[in-house]
């Protein structure tokens, strides 16, 4: 069967940095071959470059033995080559239909070259019914989920005829339902004889879905294993470079009586009803649910970015209902937000800039400018205590590394002194190395009587750090688990119970 | 196959599109009844030709930006360019009795090749539009000036002026008029009927995701500017063929770049880029015409008329033509 | 790339690389700037015939300056401020009216003035979020609006002929408070400006308003999300834009002596060349006051130089917009992150990478 | 002062700033000033803004003062707003001659009118009401509601009509911003709203020939009367085919000539506040309080337009 994708010594640098220093791979056809790798490894990179999206400053490809130089992504799709990006590409204004035509939009014959619509409908009705995918082609893009732009991204691949199919992180905005159903449609691909490759830095995943696995550290190919001999522990240290230990189930609980953060009756009047809990001084509460259950909703209007339509929300005993973020914050109340780019970093920004972007009245001042000196304190106390990797106060946080980058978003909200932190999808596209690191400052600040609600879409992360975990549904909570309770199966077994008896699980 | 199956995709979302149309359709016919029941002799065909004929060279210069702004650019140069397409062709007809195909030949080129620089400085350097089109707006007025050493176009020969005026063969329905029609049909079929406009479309929602899905943007981006430098310059040589006269202000001196963006984004195209209404932008072109030459009728004293302008792109851009959470 | 220490850390506290407040655009500029002074100094007769002269020249483009920085606080948070025009105008027009008609003493009116044009700028930000209307086309309507209340307010005969003092403010120089040696040197304007670009300059680079006004227009989202109140940030620059249009209305007021309801026109597009060129990202966030006021400075003195140096004004206009495509160009080839195709070039000349095997 | 050729001894430097270079009854100045110049050892410079502003001009006149000319000619887009910077030219010992449209008084050394206003205002009304007939309904159709020339000659027109035709109405007064394009739909608008408007007066070059187009485009031509101040190459077609029965003006040329010379003798220090003197080819003026008139309206019409090219 034909697809082998065979890259060699493919080097990239960007500038004076260089990203890939020689990497070879082999793709086979029926087979899925996973990319681990810290953040900033050069995954994505290595996945650009195989699909013509970023030219390689040297080395060579080849299909089925032949070379290959791809000039642009259409070049990579006229060989068969796609890769669903890191980002799904979401054309907002256009209809899914077209969205997955773009570039190739049907024609009918005549001179005018008019778009085949009916055409262009029925094939793409028949790419996603061929991976039992129920989305309407003539809803427009902006209004699917990011699960289901995902989804088309799979059926667009088959569209186009490309049987070497890539993904870049495609689980990490997914819950380990939505996980399962990609990962079905994948197996199904495998089945057919598509050549696949995938990245992610979920072991579990890559465990359950991988015939192969490449590790790639700091640009080079440090280790590639078959299936019979996958070893997490082994995988872990060629990532990070050190010896590794798996992850445990956390046994102390810091929380003490004080309840530092109620929450009774509290509705936006749209995405989410009647929510009520109350977190503990030290206590660590989790937030379990499906993407788009309405955690980040409950989360941002308990914070005040978001207006809530009813309800009571109390800080240490003090109603501070309707206050907006500005005054949350000030009130000790703060929230890390799940999607890092957009809400929680300012990436063109610099380390000490964003730190103290937080809370900028604690920079003393002169003459009403603030004091670049007492700043860059600050900023230098808060890249030790989190353990920031960085060559400068000063660089850009766009010059970070993912996990670095959150930790400074961490950093940013946790020297503020909050009494209450939301930390919404902490680790997302974070690497297991800095993933371990968040974790123990997660323990840490619980341990200093910081309470602490997490929201992740993670079971294993969840059974990780949480005292306490509720489960969400469709906008309301379900169900409450603790202690002994609370193992991976009985977190995603809380939610899909709850979603059975109304016929199963929106896509 | 039904008819409704052969629509563009977009015509089957929720339809704000054919209401913006309506809306515009609805408040230029109420303007034009309530001026009319105030001074009848507004609704004279007479008239109302007049209004329409006065709209057409915005409308074109206007659609030319329409493409532009739905690909998420701008282009502020139209109003030299239109002035410079208006002096080159006004100047050769006067003075060398150039023909009017000449022209039309000559102001094609021409809005080609300046969109087209255009075009390369946008797509191929990488300086964002309205730095483009604002420096090459100093250039191409130059150029205008250069090429005019301070004299202006009075007069062209009978077969501009009929071209600009009459209908053909007779009818009652001016040639620019038609022509008009013509490019808007063109615009329309292009931008929603064609692999040309889904492609500026796509370019406009997302221009790296449309690059990764095989779109060749730098082409498109140039080919888009280079139209709107084309449409431009056409609407000179209506322009020069209409009002018979061309000086180096021409375009600029009316904010011609300003006025265009104006009406396109009251038409219901998104600054932001991705959505874009033609025929919103000529109805919207229409209706500013409508509302000027109706403020004469009413006696409005003139000192107030750019008011009502300004007022009309506030209260119009305010019927919900933003994307929600988008910014300029 | 290359920054993740080893395991230890920790120990390690990052020093500052560098805290210049100027960075490689404005120090080109800069050079470009003394390019020009020499350039045309030695071979324009009539551009240098001693340093009041030069001085004096700047009286006749500071105005476009004073504009440029209210302007570069609104296009550092992403937006644009198409009404500086009208507001320069409206102002001007009303306070001399309220000086010609009413009997205002001439200082109270400009002050009425510039208060007017802070509150110009408060309906434009109002626009923009109340009405939800996009920067570009809020200010373009309320533009049109303004010019016409400008011409409304002007009559046929618009006021001219101010008191002495007031006319000092265009065209004077300053005397007594500076050493005798410097008397009848520096222009009025010159101090004005430099006093207002001293202030923005610290505004922008170290107060906590420059610091959320950039991250404003870096990104609204993050901002909202750490707690900023975007709206009074924006609100706060398009008042100040409008107030300092209206400034540079008076002073061109005072400058020509009399007011016209369409004086203000000129500078707009000359003061958004001046910001850009400045190197403010016409997206926001980026870009620093020092940067705008060289380019005040060079955009300056080179038209009239080129003017001075017998070029018409056309020429001078085609070759401003020239350097301005020319610059960004070449900025864009040289961008910070180091993937502009001249440093990719650049990097490819200096370093040519051997091939390296796959250790695996 | 003396009559005949004046001292050309000294090689002199003189420019000519008009609102803008890009019309061309201001070329049609510069063409005989130029001609002019090259008889009179004048080293001469045509320059100006390309956009009727007033900060053009004056970043036009700095340079002049910077490059030390001698002589400054100009026609004002504003009568203040140039003041400050002309006074400035003065003071640098730079003699200042206005002509067309004038600066304030104490700005220059003198001006040369194109016509007396009363004079001009009279030649607009007749060259109109001929036609039009005694109780006609008018409009006005000017360039801006702040020019100062075209406000002096309208006032003119007004005292005009007062005094000789009491029976004319003028119903509509509107503004075509010096563009041939705006002037050309507020001559169609004025018609469409206004039917029994039989003359419109368009003292400004733009505007008359967007009346006329528009009486033209309306097919109104023989029934509704227009005229203004235009260069006859503008308006040639249109007096021709009748929509403009006279149109008065004054030879553009000739005064670009007088330009010169006024320039010439205000260089020598030749020319006295209230004066006379002779030009060649040109004839004799009188100077009065600074002031010069140039001629009395010069009418075109079909007969003699022929004779004059600008
Ligand atoms: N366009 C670019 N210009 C400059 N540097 C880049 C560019 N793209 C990537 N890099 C750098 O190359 C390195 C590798 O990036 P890449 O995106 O391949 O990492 P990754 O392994 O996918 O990481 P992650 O797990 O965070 O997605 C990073 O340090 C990144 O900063
Ligand atoms: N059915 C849907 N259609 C379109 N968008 C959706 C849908 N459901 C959720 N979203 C969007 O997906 C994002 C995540 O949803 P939401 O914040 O409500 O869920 P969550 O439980 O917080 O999920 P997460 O696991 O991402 O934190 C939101 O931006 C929301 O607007
Ligand atoms: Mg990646
Ligand atoms: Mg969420």
């Amino acid at each position: 069967m034909p697809g082998l994708y065979a890259a060699q010594g493919i080097r990239k640098s960007y500038g004076t940095v260089q990203v890939l220093k020689g990497v070879s791979l082999d793709l086979k056809p029926g087979r899925m071959v996973t990319i681990m790798g810290e953040n900033g490894a050069g995954k994505s990179t290595l996945f650009k470059i195989l699909a013509g999206q970023v030219p390689p400053s040297g080395g060579t490809l080849s299909l089925d033995g032949a070379p290959l130089a791809l000039a642009s992504p259409s070049a990579a799709h006229a060989r068969g080559i796609y890769l669903v990006p890191q980002e799904p590409a979401l054309l907002p204004e256009l209809s899914v239909a077209e969205t997955m035509f773009v570039g190739a939009l049907p024609t009918r014959r005549g001179p005018l070259g008019r778009v085949d619509w009916t055409a262009m409908r029925a094939r793409a009705r028949a790419a996603l019914d061929a991976l039992e995918l129920p989305i309407a082609v003539d809803r427009p893009a902006r209004t699917l989920s990011i699960a289901q732009q995902q989804q088309v991204e799979c059926a667009k691949a088959l569209l186009r005829g490309c049987r070497i199919i890539l993904f870049d992180e495609p689980t990490s905005p997914l819950t380990s339902h939505e996980v399962e159903h990609l990962f079905s449609i994948i197996r199904r691909l495998r089945a057919d004889g598509c050549t696949l490759s995938f990245i992610s830095h979920r072991m579990d995943e890559v465990l359950e879905i991988s015939d192969e696995v490449a590790v790639l550290r700091d640009g080079l190919l440090v280790d590639v294993v078959d299936r019979p001999s996958f070893d997490r522990t082994r995988l872990l240290s060629q990532m990070v470079g050190r010896p590794m230990k798996a992850v445990p189930r956390r046994s102390v609980s810091n929380a003490r009586d004080e309840v530092a953060l109620e929450v009774r009756g509290l509705s936006d009047g749209a995405r989410f009803h009647d929510v009520g809990f109350s977190l503990r001084r030290g206590e660590v509460l989790g937030l379990a649910g499906l993407v788009g259950a309405g955690r980040t909703e409950i989360a941002e209007t308990v914070f005040g970015i978001r207006p809530a339509a009813a309800g009571e929300v109390r800080l240490g005993g003090e109603t501070v209902t309707g206050l907006d973020c500005h005054a949350m914050i000030r009130k000790g109340l703060v929230y890390v937000p799940e999607d890092r780019a957009r809400h929680g970093a300012v990436l063109p920004m610099t380390i000490t800039e964003n730190v103290t972007s937080g809370l900028l009245e604690r920079v003393r001042r002169r003459a009403g400018l603030l004091s670049a000196r007492d700043e860059t304190r600050i900023s230098a106390s808060a890249v030790r205590d989190f353990r920031v990797r960085c060559a400068g106060l000063d660089q850009t946080l766009r010059e970070l590394s993912g996990g670095n980058q959150q930790k400074v978003v961490f950093a940013k909200w946790m020297t503020t002194g909050p009494r209450v932190a939301i930390l919404d999808e902490p680790t997302r596209g974070v690497d297991v190395g800095a993933k371990e690191e968040i974790y123990e400052m997660i323990d840490a600040m619980a341990r200093d009587g910081m309470a602490l609600l997490v929201i992740s879409s993670e079971s294993e992360e969840l059974v990780r750090l949480c005292d306490r975990i509720l489960s969400v549904y469709e906008g309301r909570i379900v169900a409450e688990l603790s202690g002994a309770g609370i193992t991976p199966a009985a977190v995603a077994r809380s939610y899909l119970t709850a979603a059975a008896p109304s016929g199963g699980v929106a896509a | 196959m039904s008819a409704a199956a052969a629509r563009s995709p977009a015509a089957s979302r929720p339809s704000w599109r054919e209401r913006r149309e309506l809306v515009l359709v609805a408040v230029t016919a109420a303007s034009a009844g309530v001026v009319g029941l105030v001074n009848p002799g507004f609704l004279t065909f007479e008239n109302l030709r007049f209004v329409a004929l006065n709209s057409v060279v915005l409308s074109i210069v206007a659609l030319g930006q329409t493409l532009v702004i739905a690909m998420r650019g701008i282009d502020l140069s139209v109003a030299p360019l239109m002035g410079l397409s208006a002096m080159v062709c006004g100047l050769l007809a006067q003075s060398h009795g150039l023909p009017l195909w000449g022209a039309v030949g000559i102001a094609l080129a021409l809005g080609l090749a300046l969109g087209t620089l255009n075009g390369v400085l946008v797509a191929a350097l990488n300086i964002p539009p309205i730095i483009t089109t604002l420096g090459t707006y100093s250039l191409f007025g130059g150029l205008t000036f250069l090429y005019s050493d301070g004299t202006q176009v009075d007069q062209v020969p009978p077969a501009y002026a009929a071209f600009g005026n009459a209908g053909p063969l007779g009818l009652p329905v001016p040639t620019p008029v038609l022509v008009l029609v013509l490019v808007t049909a063109a615009c329309w079929f292009a931008l929603n009927h064609s692999r040309f406009g889904r492609a500026v479309l796509a370019v406009g929602n997302n221009a790296a995701a449309a690059y990764n899905a095989g779109l060749r943007v730098t082409a498109i981006r140039i080919q888009v500017y280079a139209l709107s430098g084309l449409l431009a310059c056409f609407s000179g040589l209506v322009f020069v063929c209409y009002t018979g006269s061309a000086t180096v202000t021409t375009g600029t001196g009316d904010h011609v770049e300003l006025q265009s963006i104006a009406v396109a984004l009251v038409g219901g195209t998104l600054i932001a880029g991705g959505r874009a209404n033609v025929v919103g932008t000529v109805l919207a072109s229409l209706f500013l015409s409508t509302v000027l030459t109706a403020l004469v009728f009413l006696q409005v004293p003139p000192i107030w008329y750019s008011a009502g302008e300004g007022l009309m792109i506030l209260v119009a851009v305010r019927g919900g033509t933003r994307r929600a959470g988008g910014t300029a | 790339m290359d920054m993740r220490a080893p395991a230890n850390a920790n120990a390690v506290t990052p020093r500052n690389r560098r805290r210049l407040p100027v960075g490689g655009w404005e120090l080109a500029l800069t050079g470009l700037l003394a390019a020009v002074v020499v350039g045309f100094g030695a071979a324009a007769p009539g551009f240098y015939t001693g340093p009041a002269s030069l001085l004096g020249l700047t009286e006749n483009f500071l105005p476009f300056g004073l504009v440029a920085l209210g302007l570069s606080l609104v296009i550092l948070t992403g937006g644009i401020d198409l009404s500086v025009g009208a507001v320069a105008s409206l102002s001007a027009v009303l306070a001399a009216q309220l000086w010609s008609r009413f009997g205002v003493d001439i200082w109270a009116a400009a002050a009425v003035g510039v208060a007017l044009g802070g509150v110009l700028g408060l309906v434009n930000a109002g626009v923009i979020l109340r009405l939800g209307i996009e920067p570009l086309i809020a200010t373009l309507g309320t533009s049109f609006l303004y010019g016409s209340a400008a011409v409304a307010a002007a009559g046929a005969e618009p006021p001219s002929g101010f008191p002495g003092g007031f006319t000092a403010l265009g065209t004077g120089t300053v005397d007594g408070v500076l050493p005798a040696s410097l008397a009848g040197l520096v222009p009025i304007q010159l101090v004005v400006f430099a006093a207002f670009a001293v202030l923005f300059s610290a505004l922008v680079a170290r107060s906590p308003f420059g610091r959320v006004l950039v991250m404003v227009g870096y990104s609204p989202d993050a901002a909202r999300y750490s707690g900023i109140r975007t709206g009074r940030v924006l609100v706060t620059a398009y008042a100040v834009s409008g107030a300092m249009a209206s400034l540079a209305g008076l002073v061109l007021a005072s400058y020509y002596d009399a007011v016209r309801p369409d004086m203000g026109d000129v500078l707009l597009l000359t003061a958004i060349t001046m910001v850009v060129l400045g190197g403010v990202s016409i997206f926001g966030g980026e870009g620093t006051v020092a940067g705008v006021v060289v380019s005040v400075l060079v955009l300056g003195f080179l038209r009239q130089g080129m003017l001075i140096a017998g070029f018409s004004d056309m020429v001078t206009t085609m070759l401003t917009g020239a350097i301005l495509l020319a610059s960004i160009a070449v900025k864009n080839l040289f961008n910070r992150r180091g993937t502009g195709l001249a440093n990719q070039i650049w990097a490819m000349i200096r370093r040519p990478e051997p091939p390296r095997a796959n250790p695996s | 002062a003396e009559s005949g050729t004046p001292d050309t001894a000294k090689r002199i430097k003189v420019a000519m700033v008009p609102k803008l270079v890009g019309l061309s009854v201001f070329k049609a100045n510069e063409d005989g000033a130029k001609a002019e110049a090259a008889k009179l050892n004048i080293d001469f410079l045509y320059t100006g803004p390309v956009t009727a502003s007033a900060q053009g001009q004056v970043d036009a006149f700095n340079s002049l003062i910077a490059r030390k000319f001698d002589v400054i000619t100009t026609t004002s887009n504003n009568p203040t707003q140039l003041a400050p910077s002309l006074m400035r030219a003065m003071k640098a010992g730079i003699k200042v001659v206005a002509y067309d449209s004038d600066v304030a008084p104490a700005a220059r050394d003198f001006f040369i009118q194109n016509t007396a206003y009363p004079a001009f205002g009279k030649a607009l009304v007749e060259s109109v009401i001929k036609y039009a007939g005694p109780n006609a309904k008018i409009a006005i159709l000017s360039s801006t509601p702040d020019a100062t020339i075209q406000n002096e000659w309208i006032g003119a027109v007004k005292t005009y009509l007062a005094a000789t035709y009491p029976k004319v109405e003028i119903v509509a007064t509107e503004y075509g911003q010096s563009s041939p394009s705006q002037s050309l739909t507020a001559g169609l608008n004025i018609l469409q709203a206004h039917p029994d408007v039989t003359g419109i007066i368009a003292p400004d070059g733009a505007a008359v020939v967007g009346a006329a187009a528009a009486i033209e485009k309306l097919g109104k031509t023989g029934k509704v009367f227009t005229t203004g101040a235009s260069n006859p190459d503008a308006v040639r077609q249109y007096v021709k085919s009748g929509v403009i029965k006279e149109t008065p003006l004054w030879d553009e040329v000739k005064e670009g000539q007088l330009v010169m010379y006024v320039a010439r003798l205000a260089a020598n220090g030749a020319l006295k506040d209230n004066d006379t003197f002779t030009a060649p080819g040109l004839g004799t003026y009188e100077v009065k309080d600074k002031v010069i008139v140039f001629s009395e309206p010069l009418i075109f019409d079909a007969s003699n337009i022929d004779q004059y090219k600008f």
